[in-house]
């Protein structure tokens, strides 16, 4: 699956796009930010506030518990500024 | 109609195209989103507005339709630009016409509200002392709220 | 800043003059009321503005001053048109510009309200079974009632 | 003092300014409209129904009971329409 990653969320993970193939145990959004923040220290520190990260499946929002089953393109940004 | 664009925009031009041969509209309201020079006691130099391509033309159509279908427009707009940007440059406009003004004004409240909250947009400010990514402000999230139903 | 006039005005254009160079102000509000081809079911063809020269011009400034005061506006305009006009043409323009994007929408209505139960300007509607006074609303204090204090 | 007539009011009374010089005892708006009122059938016309007619007075708007010692400037017309 494609992971996009937004704002300063790209800047702290050096890139704003990657494929990745998570094992079978990574069911839904919070298991995958767990994972995902495994990889480097510029992931863990993108999701150090796991709070704040907000998610999108397949270009819709999507919460923590959100399943990631079938997705194409899921991205992590911080909360909206725009307007 | 929602557009999403580096280019500037022209707000009598917009209305007119949205109005023309509607004369049964009586109300058009309008919001037009400024760069400010200050933010937080900083002075501010440009903006840089990053977007999510793909997923913010999906959120604008569906911020638009609600608006359209919970105030019954007769027209709508939305332009949200991404890019590089100076102070004073225009940002985001929001038209909502209308037969009755009440209509208009509370439709582009809710765009606007809605667009602050659920638009995958994000800002860059820089000063003097660097570049810095704005936080998303509690105020916006509750002037979204008072739309849920 | 308040104008009485027969000619139709530029929105994009008074929203330039009114921010040039006031790179503090986020928000700009835009009310557009427009002529409409129906009014109580009756198809209309001409609307004819009479208004009072003198009490209008202060009436609008009044009410201009009194939103720009409790709003702490940063730049605001009426434009209120009068004499002979068709369906689809530019009526009123209210333009109000804040740092914050509520207190421009709160006083723009509340600039909406008050020229329709204030600002001495009466329509006369014309269509196929003649001329007829339009009628003032109740809704219309009913609007303007919700901003005494 | 001169009177103005804005709207239906100037259409019955067929004319938009007029110079009167009501009596001593006409105090105030609502005796000025009761005394204008007597003045022939258009004014009758226009003034028939009291409660809708608004009235300024040096282009303020004025109540029944405002004194009009010291007026140039009265004006009479229906609810307004603008906006």
């Amino acid at each position: 699956m494609t992971i996009l990653y937004f704002a300063w969320l790209k800047e702290k993970i050096g890139k704003d796009e990657e494929q990745v193939d998570p094992p079978a145990e990574i069911t839904n959004i919070g298991e995958l930010v767990e994972w995902l923040a495994q990889r480097g220290p510029g992931y863990a520190d993108a999701f150090a506030d796991r709070e704040i990260v907000r998610a999108a499946i397949d270009q819709e929002f999507a919460e923590t518990d959100a399943p990631i089953a079938g997705a194409t393109e899921i991205a992590f940004f911080p909360p909206v500024t725009g307007g | 109609m929602i557009r999403v664009q580096t280019e500037d925009f022209d707000v009598s031009k917009e209305i007119k195209a949205l109005t023309q041969g509607k004369t049964h509209i009586g109300g058009v309201a309008t919001f037009v989103g400024l760069v400010r020079d200050m933010a937080g006691g900083r002075s501010i130099d440009t903006m840089t507005l990053d977007h999510y391509p793909g997923m913010t033309e999906k959120m604008l159509a569906k911020i638009e339709a609600e608006a359209v279908e919970r105030w019954n427009l007769d027209a709508s707009l939305i332009i949200h630009r991404y890019g590089p940007l100076s102070p004073g440059d225009q940002i985001v406009l929001t038209i909502t016409a209308s037969a009755h003004r009440e209509a208009a004004f509370e439709a582009n409240e809710f765009l606007m509200d809605w667009l602050k909250t659920k638009a995958p947009f994000w800002k860059r400010e820089g000063g003097k002392d660097g570049d810095r990514w704005v936080e998303a402000k509690a105020s916006d999230n509750d002037a979204a709220a008072r739309w849920s139903r």
